[in-house]
């Protein structure tokens, strides 16, 4: 047998606090797209950096084409023609896209090393073509949206001629035209001998792209195999310790009163036109490519950004909020897409976080009560079961996924009216994406109204009764969502196609 | 699972900060009383909080300006405007409560004009700050000019001056523990104090869970700006007069307490404790080194140091506890 | 219609602001308009313009350096001294030593920050002390005066190359030099990067720590010239020389268009800035206001040059709550 | 100054000189006579104190200090004549002798001030040295320290005084007076202002040590040596390249040392008991004779001294 490009044996790591990973290995080869799955909290993360040299193992040895090394930094992973694409955009927001993407690799234009800012755009903007994104390459990073960055962190890691390329959840904003476009990319790789170590928690994608997979548990190693000859349960199996029934909760939905009507809302360059409407106990789904606008009208919606023309009505009264604050006052929460930045707190306690949008109703006369508090934050991070030792610990020493439901768990714990998620479930495992799926459409049950944002189709229409499809800012149609086709709404998605009913 | 790591939760750390400043302190008292035969004399000791209380008690706003993210260097021209306007009413006779009244209420509308440019205009608040320290100042120095204000009603001297009820303790400095009592609560266990936590550490998603940052960031310069009041009318008091350069060189003096009481110059940690022993600690220093003598110049360059060393010895101590892993967080803070 | 991206930029609108600016100040005074004086505000604004770039460089990167005056006023005094102990050497031994010992005030000031991870703006907040109490020190609180500086060591600022005085050539020519190292070098786009996201910085291979370093390290050289230059200039060395640059310099920069939170500005920007207030102290010396009121007119023009930058830039569709979180 | 520090004094007198601010050739020098009176009178300790920037804030910590570790006396040259009239009070009320020299303190704050020379003798004269320079006609400018400074602004107002009394001033002009803050670069470029705003600048008196070095450097920069001319307050040592070079002809001062002699003497005598300083008392100053104190308080040392091209060398030398 061939040696292994980049060889892991018995590697550990130990965070202070827990054990993140114990005595894994893994092996990726030559021209192999190597799948690493696991649940949130399982290592995968954390393996990602123990093989880019940002962590240092604190067991184990690493082999690049048999021979042992050690990565001090960043740096030495890249010099041995190691790319990442991390899970969570490492991008320059003041930084022009150029300059981001090739902030790893100096283009020089002769054989002094001084910048060449013209044959840095050129090649930019080729590399961006080829992703399918034709970006302006002069744009600042700041003004993108988060599935655009995502593009530039992917094609960072592009501009190397690397051997290895290691894609942590690369696809988790991104939508099924750009995830195809990223496939190709990823087959072209292949073919010119690279080895692709690919995350993801869609098992479309993984059976879509990957050869090889490996499994990890609770930071162990479970298993590997071939993608081709293993079955999607048995899988989920090693994943999970046990097997899943559903994915989706059956939903026996009987829409209320309008709670939400929202006319003709416009904002300028940004949607027009937009209409809909919401009834309690009704899921709405939205569905669209990236950067449809979608996030634009929820945060128009409650009060973060101001729109030009139209009219929002809340349980009948007209309404324009301007700030979240006033919204949740109201009843509506908004659960933003950007979980490090606008989400949570990173370096504050996940006690800490979950009661931040209910400090004004677990006081005394201004006091904090810590003892309620703390209660109360340990129940709703048991309700979404958060990996962590307790809730004192810092929100950053999560996993993403973990990240994500301390999110999640923050806003349910205000019990609004209205529930607005913005991508709740992008880079949560299959298991816990069912139980936050289960824990919606309980609320939904309840009376509540809920607009779910997701560019991910199956979830839509698994979740949703209708849907609100977007198409560069206006709505191009609206879909019964148990009476209609994933093609009928990837197209109005795309711009063609008729004004669906309902 | 108990909490393996101590950093992780904001009361601990501040222990351990704590710790290391009463050590610190402490071992300063002990020196001084070995070098100078004068420092261990109540009266000395009680005496010498003269000379920092005015600027600890601003240090305590400073604090919670610091930890909201950001800074306010316009507080000594506060000061010279709160001062001024004192003066100017003290001269058409006013009695005592209106003279307090109007410093405490003009460097509150002056903190209010800084917290408006900073909080809902948000403009940078080193930016704001740096034109308000010339234009607060310049306002006192454009209308009084080379002249001063000296006619002050004898009883208003009690307040900068004076004794708490025939003891040795300075009122200033009663002032002063009072306020850091209060602040103190208020940060540390009122949802106000959350709050100013909340948007230090991360002010965007603050505001999507609800917090109102701007109001916030504007109530703690308010506040930076109360207290730059209650300071100036403490030190008008004590030296009876206004001059326009009254208070030059606050700011920093102020800063400096405060970071060297634990707060985060980046935002989002310290806490009053910390604050209040800080104050001491330089008091001290400067007192022992008064006693001996050395010269202010010389002065600075030791309170220069001690700030960086007592930023390093936390940092030394968990480097021989253990070799420091990688401080890399997660993935990026776009 | 489409406007040129120039004209788009803030550096642009500073630009306005300063014709304006000078239009109006010279219809008061035309004498302001004279070239003689514009001259003079160069020379003037040299000095400034050196801290300036030094304060900036350190900016970048999300760090603050507030020792600059206290590096120029000991690199002054230990040269005036070093020039009574070793007269009328050639100028060039003089800016060497200028640039030598703001290397190593500089570098102090680096290794603090980036091996023994002291936040910035402590670690020069000592500095700034530390240093100043060196140069009362070094020089027993005396100065060195006009008469015991050599005539190659006085010269320095005003020989005349190409018939402008040395002096504005060294601002000009450090500031060159900034722009090229900031905008042609990797090194030079890594302190963007840095000071822009750190995390991501170290990611990608920059090692964050040798940034920092490398920062002061420059801004101390810079200083340690514009100190130089300053005690020549003046023809006195004394303990209190240059005091207030600091603030002096990030006001500079604020007003050039710099975040104080890293990340982005340009030296352009930081030029325009420094000519902004130069232009404003020379004005004010010559417009008939009382004496006492240049300060407020000074806080005055200072808010209004950041209001009209801040709206300048919020017009652009710069988005709430996109803003970074805040560091000083 | 740390010398004389902490040492087991024994039956010493201690006697604290406290400057305006360190690292300031004037107070330097005045500190060198303070050694001197106390190397005559034996039985004497100095304790050299000043705050690093000249505030008032500054000294009264000092005062504070010094009461902490009872001094026998202090002489002062206050940054501010007011503010520190309180703690100086709170010394006396402890015993301590309190006087100030140079910059004088409030009355009420002191026991008695001792001025180097009349203050208005000192205004008037400067007027009259510009006067003989510019041929006693043409417009003048004052460039002082900071517009707080306590005896520049009492010299202004007797220089004002002057150009309206004397009728040989009758032609002489003051168009300005400007603050260089006792910064070189913001002294210098007020200077600048001045030629730039007065073309027809004739003169300019700069009665600070900072202010007038660097209106000498903006003369000659700009190649004005002759036509405008300069006069003031300055210390030989650090003016002498301009008085040589012709850009100041004259300037005066009184002498640094036998203020700080003189002030030794005055409190020696005051803790001594030998003296009251009531108004008309006569204090004996060693080699400076006898200094009497005059009405308000103030004992008045000698009159200014003029330097010149032929003597500053000498005096160069000395401070
Ligand atoms: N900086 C840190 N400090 C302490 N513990 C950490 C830190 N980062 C991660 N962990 C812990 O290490 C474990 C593995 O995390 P990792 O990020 O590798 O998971 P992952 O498999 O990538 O999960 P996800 O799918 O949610 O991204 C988790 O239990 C997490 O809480
Ligand atoms: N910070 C920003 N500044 C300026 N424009 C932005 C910014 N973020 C997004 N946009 C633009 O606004 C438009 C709508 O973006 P939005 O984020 O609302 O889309 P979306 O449908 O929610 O997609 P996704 O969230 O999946 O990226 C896009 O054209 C995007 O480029
Ligand atoms: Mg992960
Ligand atoms: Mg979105």
């Amino acid at each position: 047998m061939e040696t292994p490009l980049l060889e892991l044996k018995d590697v550990s790591m130990m965070y202070p606090g827990t054990l993140a990973l114990d005595g894994v290995s893994f092996r990726i080869r030559q021209g192999e797209v190597h799948a690493l799955i696991g649940e949130n909290g399982a290592g995968k993360s954390t393996l990602v950096k123990i093989m880019s040299g940002v962590l240092t193992p604190t067991k184990g040895r690493i082999f690049l084409e048999g021979e042992e090394v050690a990565f001090g930094s960043p740096l030495d992973a890249q010099r041995a023609g190691i790319a990442v694409i991390h899970q969570e955009a490492a991008v320059f927001p003041d930084l022009s896209v150029a300059e981001n993407v090739f902030m790893s690799s100096p283009v020089y234009a002769g054989r002094v090393p001084l910048l060449s800012w013209k044959e840095m755009h050129r090649r930019a903007a080729a590399i961006l073509e080829e992703l399918g994104v034709p970006l302006d390459t002069r744009a600042v990073v700041k003004d993108l949206s988060t599935a655009e960055r995502q593009l530039v962190e992917i094609a960072k890691a592009l501009t190397h001629r690397a051997r290895i390329v290691i894609m942590d959840e690369p696809t988790s904003s991104l939508s099924a035209r750009e995830v195809e476009d990223l496939f190709r990319i990823i087959r072209d790789l292949k073919a010119s001998g690279t080895g692709v170590v690919f995350i993801s928690h869609k098992f479309e994608e993984i059976e879509e792209i990957a050869d090889h997979f490996t499994v990890l548990r609770d930071g162990q190693y479970v298993g590997e195999g071939q993608v081709r000859e293993t079955s999607r349960e048995e899988i989920i199996r090693m994943m999970i310790g046990r097997k899943m029934e559903q994915y989706y909760p059956e939903r026996d939905s009987r829409p209320g009163e309008v709670v939400l009507e929202v006319r003709n809302l416009s904002r300028e360059g940004v949607f027009r036109d937009v209409s809909f409407e919401v009834r309690r106990g009704e899921i709405l789904g939205f569905f669209g490519l990236v950067g449809s606008g979608r996030t634009e009208v929820m945060r128009c919606i409650v009060g973060v950004d101001a729109w030009d023309s139209g009219e929002v009505c809340f349980e009948g009264k007209t309404v324009r909020f301007r700030s979240p604050r006033e919204a949740m006052r109201h009843g509506i929460v908004y659960v933003p897409e950007d979980r490090q930045l606008q989400g949570c707190i990173l370096n504050m306690s996940i006690c800490e976080n979950i009661t931040l949008p209910l400090l004004t109703a677990l006081h005394k006369r201004g006091w904090i009560d810590q003892v309620r508090e703390r209660r109360f934050a340990e129940e709703y991070a048991k309700r979404l079961e958060v990996k962590a030792p307790h809730v004192h610990v810092w929100v950053n020493a999560l996993s993403g996924g973990n990240q994500q439901k301390v999110v999640l768990a923050k806003w349910l714990a205000a019990q609004p009216s209205l529930l607005i998620l913005d991508e709740p479930t992008r880079g949560i495992d299959i298991a816990t994406k069912a139980a936050v799926h289960a824990l919606v459409a309980d609320l939904a049950a309840q009376g509540l109204a809920v607009l779910l944002v997701s560019s991910e189709l199956p979830e839509v229409l698994g979740m949703a009764d209708r849907v609100v499809v977007f198409h560069e800012g206006k709505v191009t149609g609206v879909f019964d969502a148990r009476a209609c086709t994933s093609e009928e709404i990837m197209r109005a998605a795309l711009g063609h196609g008729e004004r669906g009913v309902v | 699972m108990k909490n393996v790591r101590q950093g992780i939760r904001i009361g601990a750390v501040l222990q351990r900060w704590e710790v290391i400043l009463s050590i610190l302190l402490l071992t300063i008292m002990v020196v001084n009383g070995i070098l100078s035969p004068y420092f261990w004399d109540v009266r000395n000791l009680f005496n010498t909080t003269f000379n920092f209380t005015e600027k600890s008690i601003i240090a305590l706003s400073m604090a919670l300006v610091i930890i909201t993210g950001s800074i306010d260097i316009s507080v000594g021209s506060i000061v010279a405007l709160s001062s001024f306007c004192m003066g100017l009413v003290a001269s058409y006779g006013a009695p005592v409560p209106v003279i307090v009244l109007v410093g405490l209420l003009v460097g509150t509308v002056a903190g209010m004009l800084n917290g408006f440019l900073v909080g809902y205009l948000r403009i940078p608040a080193i930016a704001v700050t740096i034109g308000t320290m010339s234009f607060f100042r310049g306002i006192p120095q454009g209308i009084l000019g080379d002249k001063a204000f000296t006619t002050y009603p004898e009883e208003f001297a009690w307040l900068g001056q004076g004794y708490v009820g025939g003891t040795l303790v300075p009122f200033q400095l009663v002032v002063f523990l009072a306020l850091a009592l209060v602040v103190g609560l208020v940060l540390h266990y009122t949802i106000f104090g959350r709050m100013v936590y909340a948007v230090g550490r991360n002010e965007v998603a603050a505001v999507f869970s609800g917090i109102p940052a701007k109001r916030v960031k504007f109530a703690v310069f308010t506040l930076n700006g109360l207290f730059s009041g209650i300071s100036s009318v403490l030190l008008t008091s004590r030296i009876l007069s206004t001059r326009p350069n009254i208070a030059q060189g606050f700011e920093l003096e102020a800063i400096t307490i405060a970071v060297l009481g634990g707060v985060a110059i980046t935002g989002g940690f310290g806490g009053i404790p910390g604050v209040v022993i800080a104050s001491f600690v330089i008091g001290f220093i400067r007192f022992g080194m008064g006693l001996m003598n050395v010269p202010g110049r010389v002065m600075n360059l030791v309170t220069g140091a001690l700030l960086i060393v007592a930023i390093v010895i936390p940092e030394f101590i968990a480097f021989m506890k253990r070799r420091r892993e990688t401080d890399i967080v997660e993935g990026g803070n776009v | 219609m489409r406007v040129p991206r120039v004209m788009k930029t803030r550096e642009f609108t500073l630009f306005v602001f300063l014709v304006v600016f000078v239009a109006v100040v010279g219809m008061r005074s035309p004498r302001f308009l004279a070239v003689e004086n514009i001259y003079d505000v160069l020379k003037d604004s040299s000095v400034l313009i050196l801290a300036s770039l030094a304060q900036f460089l350190v900016l970048l990167t999300g760090g603050i350096d507030l020792s600059i005056p206290s590096t120029m006023a000991l690199t002054g005094m230990l040269l005036g001294m070093f020039n009574i102990a070793v007269p009328n050497l050639p100028f060039y031994v003089y800016v060497g030593g200028a640039l030598l010992l703001g290397f190593v005030l500089g570098s102090f000031n680096g290794i603090v920050v980036a091996r023994l991870r002291v936040p910035p703006i402590i670690t020069t907040l000592g500095t700034l002390a530390m240093y100043r109490a060196l140069v009362f020190l070094v020089s027993g609180g005396e100065w060195v005066s006009a008469h015991e500086m050599c005539e190659s060591f006085v010269s320095i600022p005003v020989v005349r190359f190409l018939g402008i005085p040395a002096i504005i050539w060294y601002a000009f020519i450090v500031f060159l030099l900034v722009t090229f190292f900031l905008t042609y070098t990797w090194t030079g786009r890594s302190i963007y990067a840095t000071g822009d996201n750190r995390n991501a910085a170290r990611l990608v291979g920059i090692d964050t720590r040798k940034t920092d370093y490398l920062v002061f390290m420059l801004s101390g050289v810079i200083s340690g010239l514009a100190g130089l230059l300053y005690v020549t200039r003046y023809a006195a060395a004394q303990t209190d020389s240059a005091t207030g640059y600091e603030l002096q310099a990030v006001a500079a920069c604020v007003i050039g268009g710099v975040s104080v939170f890293g990340g982005s500005g340009t030296s352009t920007g930081v030029l325009l800035g420094a000519l902004f207030l130069g232009l404003l102290y020379n004005a004010l010396t010559q417009i008939n206001i009382s004496p006492f009121y240049q300060m407020l007119v000074q806080g005055i023009a200072i808010l209004i040059a950041i209001l009209a930058n801040t709206f300048a830039e919020r017009s652009r569709a710069e988005r709430l709550l996109k803003t970074r979180r805040h560091r000083v | 100054a740390g010398e004389q520090a902490g040492a087991a004094a024994g039956k010493k007198l201690r006697i604290a000189l406290v400057v305006k601010n360190l690292g300031n050739g004037f107070f330097e020098a005045a500190r060198d006579g303070a050694l001197e009176a106390a190397k005559e009178l034996g039985d004497v300790e100095i304790i050299y104190q000043g705050p690093s920037s000249p505030t008032a804030e500054g000294q009264i910590e000092i005062i504070e200090n010094l009461i902490a570790t009872r001094v026998d006396g202090i002489a002062i040259s206050a940054n501010d004549p007011d503010a520190l009239v309180p703690v100086l009070k709170k010394a006396m009320a402890q015993g301590i002798k309190v006087i100030s020299f140079d910059s004088g303190v409030s009355e009420g704050g002191r026991i008695l001030h001792l001025a180097p020379s009349d203050t208005e003798l000192i205004g008037r004269s400067q007027v009259k040295l510009l006067g003989e320079l510019i041929g006693w006609e043409g417009e003048i400018a004052i460039l002082s320290a900071t517009a707080q400074a306590t005896n520049q602004n009492a010299w202004i107002e007797y220089m004002k005084k002057e150009l309206a009394e004397n009728p040989k001033c009758k032609n002489m002009k003051l168009v300005a007076v400007v603050y260089g803050d006792d910064l070189s670069d913001k002294s210098y470029r007020e200077a600048l202002g001045l030629f730039k705003s007065y073309p027809d600048l004739k003169g300019i008196i700069a009665p600070t040590t900072v202010g007038i070095a660097a209106a000498a450097k903006a003369i000659q920069d700009q190649g004005l040596t002759g036509k405008i001319q300069l006069t003031g307050l300055g210390l030989p040592s650090e003016m002498k390249a301009y008085i040589l070079s012709g850009v100041c002809e004259k300037m005066a001062l009184w002498n640094p040392i036998d203020l700080g002699y003189s002030s030794t003497y005055i409190l020696y005598n005051l803790i001594k008991g030998k003296n009251t300083g009531a108004v008309g008392d006569v204090f004996s100053c060693g080699r400076m004779g006898e200094i009497k104190v005059g009405p308000g308080g103030v004992a008045v040392m000698g009159e200014p001294f003029v330097f010149t091209k032929e003597n500053i060398e000498k005096f160069a030398a000395m401070f």
